[in-house]
């Protein structure tokens, strides 16, 4: 059992170090062979691994890779109820879009590249899900980083797409400051960095501590999930491939944070402050980025929002204190937006390459197909009744209301709102991309069967993976919560108001659906508004980080660069030499060939020794 | 001995101090030699007047010694004198400055 | 004094003039033909590879000397020829002759003067490995010294437009600090011998003069102006980027890999054991000056276009954090930090074989003028990606690992000072990926040879490489190594 | 005068018998080279004949000393003439020297030396002093024909002329003072407080500025650069080595001697020291013809010097006597280099037509980085060992302040010193000079180098040699 565990992360990484090697000498179906391969491998690996999880999970060591004084950190995995979960997600999820992938790059010259940096991803995704202890965990999380970098910029010869790639990094990486304190801190409290043996040891900690890690493990949460305030770099991110959207910035990486949270979920529980602090901005963010999807133009930037928002939802269920609530809603979301994003590549070659709603129109008619199956995504995302995100949303926000307290209800109230909103700008995209006719002018470029065949599974799971936490008032049984470990999770509330939740969210994507079919149902040029500019741009948060970090950063560059070190050290330093090389011209200038002169010195000279005799018999 | 020592050096540090100057001031090579010659002799006269007061004779034999390298000094500076006047067609010491700094 | 491994043949002095003995060789045979000179100075610096690989092997994790050499040589002023091989040198020492041999293949190509060229390498070699071999004080200086005159050869001869200044810079800067540590050498000796009567440049019994703590202080002052100019720390860093721009490859990657690790090397074996109190004072000012040349470098580096100067700036903004280490003074820091010089060698190396090989390729290091090299040089920007990823300390390769055993050390003395310096690994991060897009990305600039890597060059790149992933990925060995050397040179300070 | 005295004599009386039959058969027999060579012999001879006849007796005639010391001395300096002369040999043909009148003139210069170095009296001293300076006088101005050997002639006639006379007036005042022509009774007279001291005081300011003069000493250094630029290359390696040490040498065995009178002068020379040591690196620096900047480098060594010569004691009288042995070497050699550069045209002096000599001349270039380097005192040449014991003796003498200006002026040396090197490494040639070494030269600089690495590396034998034969 050992083995296939080992296999899991082995395989994709294997295969992506084999692709990267020699990806490049290889005859070309072969590479794809080999990453896809790979991370089927891993899925299945993964299967028959399963039952090791259940209950308290398996620990398997494989070698120390750091040991200094008392500081040690394995290469070790802790395969447990969750991270099985999430492995089993990671990789089916990844071997379906490898897959697509497949289809999607058949033209791309630099295919090696991309699959190589796409089973490395895979691999750094799953170390971050088994690691044992948190540098490991680290090393998948930065892992991740560099791969989405790599993938964003993936096209690296428009600019554009490679700054993208790097506002990615440097974003997510500041929000890996805040994990990389946190994971300091936890070592000088343990003395070690295991996730078991911090969670066993957490209770005896005092809860500002708590609460600072807590906060540190938020922020660097917030990083790689985009959350607010780290989260501008995800639209930029969707300059890179599809497949990357959809793996890594909708189904896997984003949900990281997530992951990372309920993973260390015995110690941030232990906070109140930080708990209602990871709930506020999740809610926040699911807020914000709602608004955005409202407006935006680019079918995948809408789509990003979404996961932002949608993200923000898992947040607000970990600061729930809803363990499963997050994990459900994750997996469903990974379903369906995995789905969405790549039926939207779909749709993106279908129009021709054309990524802006407002040029396309009438996809129904181009391909029914994929309509249906982006329709199928569309309804789970806006939480249609019976689809899965129907459920594991209802859950959130049935935890949110269970709570009872002002607070709590407040967040529930901003739940639903958002609710309502995703609902709005889902059926306003289904309207522009499929409604009326095509407004563009390029021809459809058919995707290829490889593209399609993903897609069905996964609208499959998108629609029917309530099935796993069905709540006992559609006489489910709580699966995932009782898998997980996690039975206080399940909600008990009466039927009454279950009813009350239910209807309640049925009303707001009923309302969502008829205000976007009012506005959007037909087309019509619009000049985008004040607010819609606003929204647009993001909120501009892009300007606001300019002004505050961007330009002081690069103003305090220049003055280093040409104030302190052209300027004042250099200029010390030639200050100095031109001084010695002055003083030394003019007292060579002594030397000026006469003889008289010389002599002059001489007497001098002369002078200055009697001189000196007279001052020592005087003093 | 006759003269008191003081007088004797006093009269040696004016010739000292005359024939330092001739140096200083002379821009001909012949009479800056001159001037080393009398500067030289102020010496000669000191270790004279010193061996009396010290009732030696060393004194004495050093001015002996004295005035032979004075003689060879002169020899070997009036041969260059004649050189330099050779190369240049003058003995100012003032022209010879092609090499400074 | 005894060592483990008793042999009574010279193994060091063996292993430190093999390098000097092919130098010569280099001369002879090389003079005619500057194709003997590189096969001669390859084998040399490959003989001393294997020398020290074998000597590394042969290290147990104990305590105390492997091996100790020491002859009588100036009696006149009591100083002897006194050399000793513990975990850290000979890590460091590996490192050393790992790097000649690339430095060697790097500059395979030298056609001026190639005979000298290599000899100088090799010298320069035997002068590194004696500074990480001498245990006595004027032995230690003689090839402390004995370092500057290769080096400033190298960058004055073979180097670019500015070499001269850059030569002179370098040498200055350097000597300046050699000679305070040289004055404080003397007086420490003549101390020693007035209350012992002993006149003698032994380290070990030079521990055990007794100071005041002003003489101390100054004498540690001192000391360390000889070794933070080489390592180099803010702001005594200016000649380094100048001595990189303008000398040739083989000169970056020695003066990363060999002259700024002698630094910290004189520190941990000389500086701290013999002022110990008075380093233990000066730690905080000492944290500061890294920690802002940590900093500071990391905004130069930004601001700069010469790419060989960016990797410059990130080689002072890396060496900020060793010496953070250092000040930390605890064994997880301490290993961390030695680690992280290792590494950080190997990684600099790397980025300045690839700069080496752009500039070849395209006959320009201006960030600006660069671009789109993946399009053209897929294999070469490959490795370049890897070093860079290493350089902004990416976990799981090489810089990364030293750098965390760093922070965790450091945090456990100031927490402050480690939550600043994580703030200089996204420093790092932000002056590389501007490396990295100004260089792989973008639109391609037009280099004139269209060559991707040739056998010689993916023989220097795949070492390196193959070293970046391994050390980020399994240290451990090297940690072993430095174990029991570190905890003692931890005591003799007086410290646990 | 006795026998006794004459065999104690011996290698003095070698050096002016052979100068003075040398003159006699330089006119009959005109080959240059043989000349020379004979000459080289003669001095290696006495040499060999100072190193080892011991002599009959130490003291002559209170005039001189044939002590160890003197002996070492002599050795030191007849050696420096006998690698004069071979390394003339090429440049006397060049320039058509006569070979007998050169070879007889040095072998003068050497017995001048010699005695100056040997001797215990002022009348010696003064003896040994012009015996020296005559022939120097002439050596300086031996290229005919060249205006600029002339006009260094001149100056140095001129101020050796006026130094002569400072000397004499000097060495007339001490005696007045103290009655005494014995050095070290002179200087012990000065310490008695009595009404002559003023008297004696006068005098040794008089002599300072004489020996100012002959080993250029801020501010009496003014004519170094001058004459050295114009005295044909191996003469300028003769005055800026041994004729500079066998002043120095003259003054050690006076400083050893402690006292209140000593220490009047002490505090003189270390005045003088700072101010030759700082203002000879600063002149140094802007210098482009290497010449000059061997001249102002041969001021600012003669700074280090003094340094020792006022620590004194026996940790000061070995650090002189090594550092000079080493200069000597150095300096000598870096003459020798530019001597075998010359071609008919002319000596190659300026830094501009070193340029990319090396491509031409490795060996000879190399040679010439190494004599530098050890100049600027860095490891493994003999240079690094002279500044540690000089640097060491200062500490320990208390006179910290010395060394650290020293210290400053290595750094800034570095400068001037490292110049001619890059020049000659710089890889586009200048001037295309073909001269191939003739083979004395080059055993004469390969002799030097390796030396000078030998001592940089093993300084062992020649510390424990100067220790034998302090005073």
């Amino acid at each position: 059992m050992d083995i296939l565990l080992i296999l899991i992360l082995l395989l994709p990484l294997a295969g992506g170090v084999i692709n990267a090697c020699f990806g490049s000498r290889m005859p070309q179906p072969v590479p794809v062979f080999i990453a896809c391969g790979a991370v089927i491998g891993s899925f299945l690996a993964c299967l028959g691994s399963l039952t090791l999880a259940a209950g308290d999970g398996y620990r398997l060591v494989l070698f120390t890779w750091l040991k200094s004084g008392n500081f040690q950190a394995d290469i070790g995995l802790l395969y447990d109820p969750l991270a099985a979960i999430m492995t089993l997600m990671v990789t089916g999820v990844a071997s379906l879009i490898h897959l697509y992938a497949a289809g999607y790059m058949e033209d791309e010259p630099d295919q090696v590249r991309f699959f190589a940096l796409l089973n490395l991803f895979v691999f750094a995704m799953l170390t971050i899900v088994l690691a044992d202890n948190l540098l490991l965990l680290f090393l998948g999380w930065e892992g991740v980083g560099f791969c989405s970098y790599g993938l964003i910029g993936f096209w690296y010869r428009k600019t554009e797409n490679a700054d993208a790639g790097r506002k990615a990094f440097i974003v997510t990486r500041i929000g890996d400051l805040f994990f990389a304190v946190a994971l300091l801190w936890l070592f000088a409290l343990f003395g070690t960095i295991s996730i078991e043996g911090i969670n066993a040891q957490v209770s005896g900690l005092e809860v500002t501590t708590v609460t600072m890690i807590s906060l540190l493990l938020l922020f660097g949460a917030c990083g790689k999930s985009a959350q607010v305030p780290l989260m501008s770099w995800l639209a930029d991110a969707m300059a890179g491939p599809t497949p990357v959207s959809a793996l890594i910035h909708a189904a896997t990486m984003v949900t990281a944070g997530v992951y990372l949270l309920c993973r260390m979920f015995p110690l941030v529980s232990l906070s109140s402050t930080a708990m209602a602090a990871i709930a506020l901005v999740g809610i926040v963010t699911a807020l914000y980025a709602a608004t955005c999807a409202l407006a935006q133009n680019e079918i995948k930037r809408v789509l990003a929002y979404s996961t932002m928002s949608q993200v923000g939802y898992m947040f607000l269920a970990v600061g729930l204190g809803s363990v499963s609530a997050a994990m459900f809603h994750l997996l469903t979301h990974a379903f369906f937006k995995a789905l969405l994003f790549m039926t939207a590549g779909c749709l993106i070659n279908l129009a021709g390459h054309e990524n802006d709603i407002r040029r396309m129109g009438g996809m129904r008619q181009r391909s029914p197909l994929v309509f249906w199956l982006f329709l199928a995504g569309l309804l789970c995302l806006a939480g249609a009744p019976l689809t899965s995100g129907f459920f594991s949303k209802d859950l959130i926000l049935a935890t949110a209301f269970a709570h009872g307290d002002p607070f709590h209800l407040g967040l529930y109230g901003l739940g639903v709102m958002v609710a309502g909103l995703t609902s709005f700008y889902c059926f306003r995209l289904a309207y522009l991309v499929f409604a009326g006719d095509f407004r563009g002018d390029e021809l459809p470029h058919e995707p290829s069967a490889l593209m399609l065949w993903p897609l069905y599974p996964l609208a499959i799971l998108g629609l029917t993976a309530g099935l796993l936490n069905l709540p006992h008032l559609f006489s489910g049984g709580s699966w995932l919560s009782g898998w997980l470990g996690r039975t206080q999770d399940v909600l008990h509330l009466s039927i009454s108001i279950e009813y009350l939740l239910i209807g309640t969210a049925i009303a707001v994507f009923v309302l969502g659906w008829l205000l976007a079919a009012l506005r959007y149902r037909k087309y019509s040029e619009r000049q985008p508004s004040l607010v819609g500019e606003f929204l647009l741009n993001g909120w501009r948060v892009d300007d606001l980080f300019d002004l505050l970090l961007v330009r002081p950063f690069k103003k305090i560059g220049r003055f280093c660069s040409q104030g302190v070190e052209a300027g004042l050290i250099e200029g010390v330093l030639n200050g100095a030499a031109r001084g010695c090389t002055d003083l030394g011209m003019r007292l060579r200038g002594l030397a000026d060939g006469k003889v008289s002169a010389y002599l002059q010195g001489l007497v001098w000279g002369f002078v200055l020794i009697v001189g000196w005799f007279l001052l020592r018999a005087l003093v | 001995m006759i003269v008191p020592m003081e007088h004797l050096l006093i009269l040696a540090t004016l010739l000292f101090a005359l024939g330092l100057g001739c140096v200083l001031v002379r821009r001909n090579l012949i009479m800056i030699l001159i001037g080393v010659e009398i500067m030289i002799n102020s010496a000669g006269l000191v270790l004279v007047g010193a061996s009396a007061f010290w009732q030696q004779v060393d004194g004495q034999i050093m001015v002996l010694i004295l005035m032979a390298i004075t003689a060879a000094e002169v020899a070997i500076g009036l041969a260059l004198v004649v050189y330099l006047h050779q190369q240049k067609k003058s003995i100012d010491v003032g022209i010879f400055d092609e090499m400074r700094g | 004094m005894t060592a483990i491994m008793a042999t009574d043949f010279p193994l060091l002095s063996l292993l430190l003039f093999t390098p000097l003995a092919g130098a010569l060789m280099c001369l002879v045979i090389g003079a005619a033909n500057g194709t003997n000179a590189r096969w001669v100075a390859l084998i040399t610096a490959g003989i001393v590879f294997v020398l020290s690989l074998v000597l590394c092997l042969l290290q147990t994790p104990a305590a105390g000397w492997l091996l100790y050499e020491d002859y009588s040589w100036i009696e006149n002023f009591g100083i002897r020829y006194t050399l000793g091989l513990d975990g850290l040198s000979s890590v460091l020492i590996l490192l050393t002759a790992f790097l000649q041999v690339l430095a060697v293949l790097v500059s395979w190509r030298q056609n001026h003067a190639p005979a000298i060229f290599f000899a100088l390498l090799l010298i320069l070699e035997t002068a590194a490995i004696g500074v990480l071999l001498a245990l006595d004080l004027i032995l230690f200086y003689l090839f402390w010294e004995l370092m500057l005159i290769p080096m400033f050869f190298l960058i004055g001869v073979w180097g670019y437009k500015r070499r001269f200044y850059a030569a002179v810079k370098f040498f200055l800067f350097t000597l300046i600090g050699s000679l305070c540590l040289l004055l404080a050498v003397i007086s420490l000796y003549l101390l020693h011998g007035e209350q012992t009567g002993v006149y003698t440049f032994a380290l070990e019994a030079l521990k055990q003069t007794e100071l005041s703590g002003t003489q101390e202080l100054i004498f540690f002052l001192c000391f360390m102006a000889a070794f933070v100019v080489k390592v180099p720390l803010f702001p005594f860093h200016s000649w380094l980027p100048d001595a990189h721009a303008e000398g040739p490859a083989a000169g970056s990657v020695d003066l990363a890999g060999l002259l700024l690790k002698t630094g910290v090397y004189g520190m941990i074996r000389f500086a701290f054991p013999l002022f110990p109190v008075a380093a233990q004072k000066t730690m905080p000012i000492l944290a500061v000056l890294a920690l802002v040349g940590l900093f500071y470098a990391a905004w130069v580096a930004f601001q700069q276009i010469d790419i060989k100067r960016i990797v410059a700036y990130s080689s002072i903004s890396h060496m900020g954090f060793v010496i953070l280490g250092l000040a930390a003074w605890n064994q997880t820091a301490w290993e961390g930090s030695v680690l992280l010089m290792v590494n950080h060698a190997v990684t600099t190396a790397g980025l300045f074989a690839v700069v080496a090989m752009i500039e070849q390729r395209t006959g320009t290091r201006a960030l600006d003028q660069l671009g789109g090299m993946w399009k053209s040089h897929p294999n070469m920007s490959a490795f370049f990606l890897l070093f860079c990823m290493a350089s902004l300390g990416l976990p799981g390769l090489a810089n990364f690992a030293g750098e965390i055993l760093i922070l965790i050390g450091v945090f456990t003395v100031k927490p402050l000072w480690a939550i600043i310096a994580v703030v200089g690994i996204l420093f790092s991060a932000v002056y590389t990926l501007r490396l990295v897009q100004g260089t792989l990305w973008g639109s391609s600039c037009e280099p004139h040879d269209k060559q991707d890597l040739v056998p010689r060059e993916w023989l220097v790149l795949i070492p390196l490489a193959v070293l970046v992933v391994l050390l980020g990925c399994y240290p451990q060995p090297v940690l072993e190594l430095l174990r029991e050397p570190v905890s003692s040179l931890l005591m003799s300070g007086g410290l646990p | 005068m006795n026998l006794e005295s004459l065999h104690s004599l011996l290698p003095q009386i070698l050096l002016a018998l052979g100068s003075t039959a040398i003159l006699l058969g330089g006119a009959w027999v005109r080959n240059r080279r043989l000349w020379l060579i004979v000459g080289a012999l003669v001095a290696v001879v006495a040499a060999l004949v100072a190193a080892f006849v011991d002599p009959a007796r130490i003291d002559i005639l209170g005039m001189y000393s044939a002590t160890a010391y003197a002996r070492f001395c002599t050795v030191l300096w007849c050696l420096t003439v006998a690698a004069t002369l071979l390394i003339s040999c090429r440049y006397v043909d060049l320039f058509r020297f006569g070979g007998g009148e050169y070879a007889s003139l040095m072998l003068f210069a050497a017995a001048g030396m010699s005695l100056l170095s040997s001797a215990t009296s002022f009348v010696g001293l003064f003896l040994g002093l012009e015996v020296l300076t005559l022939a120097l006088y002439v050596l300086i101005a031996f290229r005919q024909g060249d205006s600029r050997g002339a006009e260094a002639g001149m100056k140095y006639l001129v101020f050796g002329a006026v130094a002569t006379a400072f000397l004499a007036f000097g060495i007339a005042l001490i005696y007045a003072a103290t009655g005494t022509f014995n050095l070290e009774a002179a200087a012990a007279g000065l310490q008695t407080e009595e009404g002559l001291r003023p008297l004696g005081l006068a005098g040794w300011a008089l002599l300072l500025v004489a020996i100012g003069f002959k080993i250029s000493l801020v501010p009496f250094h003014l004519w170094t650069p001058d004459v050295y630029q114009g005295a044909p290359a191996p003469v300028s390696g003769l005055l800026a080595t041994a004729a500079k040490g066998a002043v120095l040498a003259a003054f050690l065995p006076l400083l050893v001697m402690t006292g209140e009178g000593v220490a009047d002068i002490r505090n003189v020379l270390w005045l003088l020291a700072i101010a030759t040591m700082l203002v000879g690196t600063f002149a140094a620096l802007p210098q482009t013809n290497i010449k000059r900047m061997l001249a102002y480098s041969s001021v600012v060594h003669m700074g280090y010097l003094l340094i020792a010569l006022i620590v004194a004691g026996d940790e000061g009288s070995r650090a002189l006597l090594f550092y000079m042995v080493v200069y000597t070497l150095a300096t000598f050699g870096a003459f020798g280099i530019v001597t075998t550069f010359a071609d008919e045209n002319g000596e190659i002096q300026e830094y501009d037509d070193l340029r990319g000599l090396a491509t031409l001349h490795p060996r000879r270039s190399a040679m010439l980085s190494v004599f530098l380097l050890s100049l600027t005192g860095i490891p493994p040449l003999a240079g690094f060992f002279a500044k540690f014991g000089l640097f060491q003796a200062a500490f320990r003498g208390g006179y910290a302040e010395l060394a650290v200006v020293g210290v400053i002026a290595s750094i800034i040396s570095v400068y001037y010193y490292l110049r001619p090197i890059i020049a000659l490494y710089s890889p586009e040639p200048a001037v295309v000079c073909r001269e191939v070494a003739a083979q004395s030269e080059t055993l004469v600089l390969v002799g030097c180098a390796a030396i000078i690495l030998f001592l940089g590396v093993y300084p062992a034998p020649l510390l424990t040699l100067v220790g034998l034969v302090i005073p």
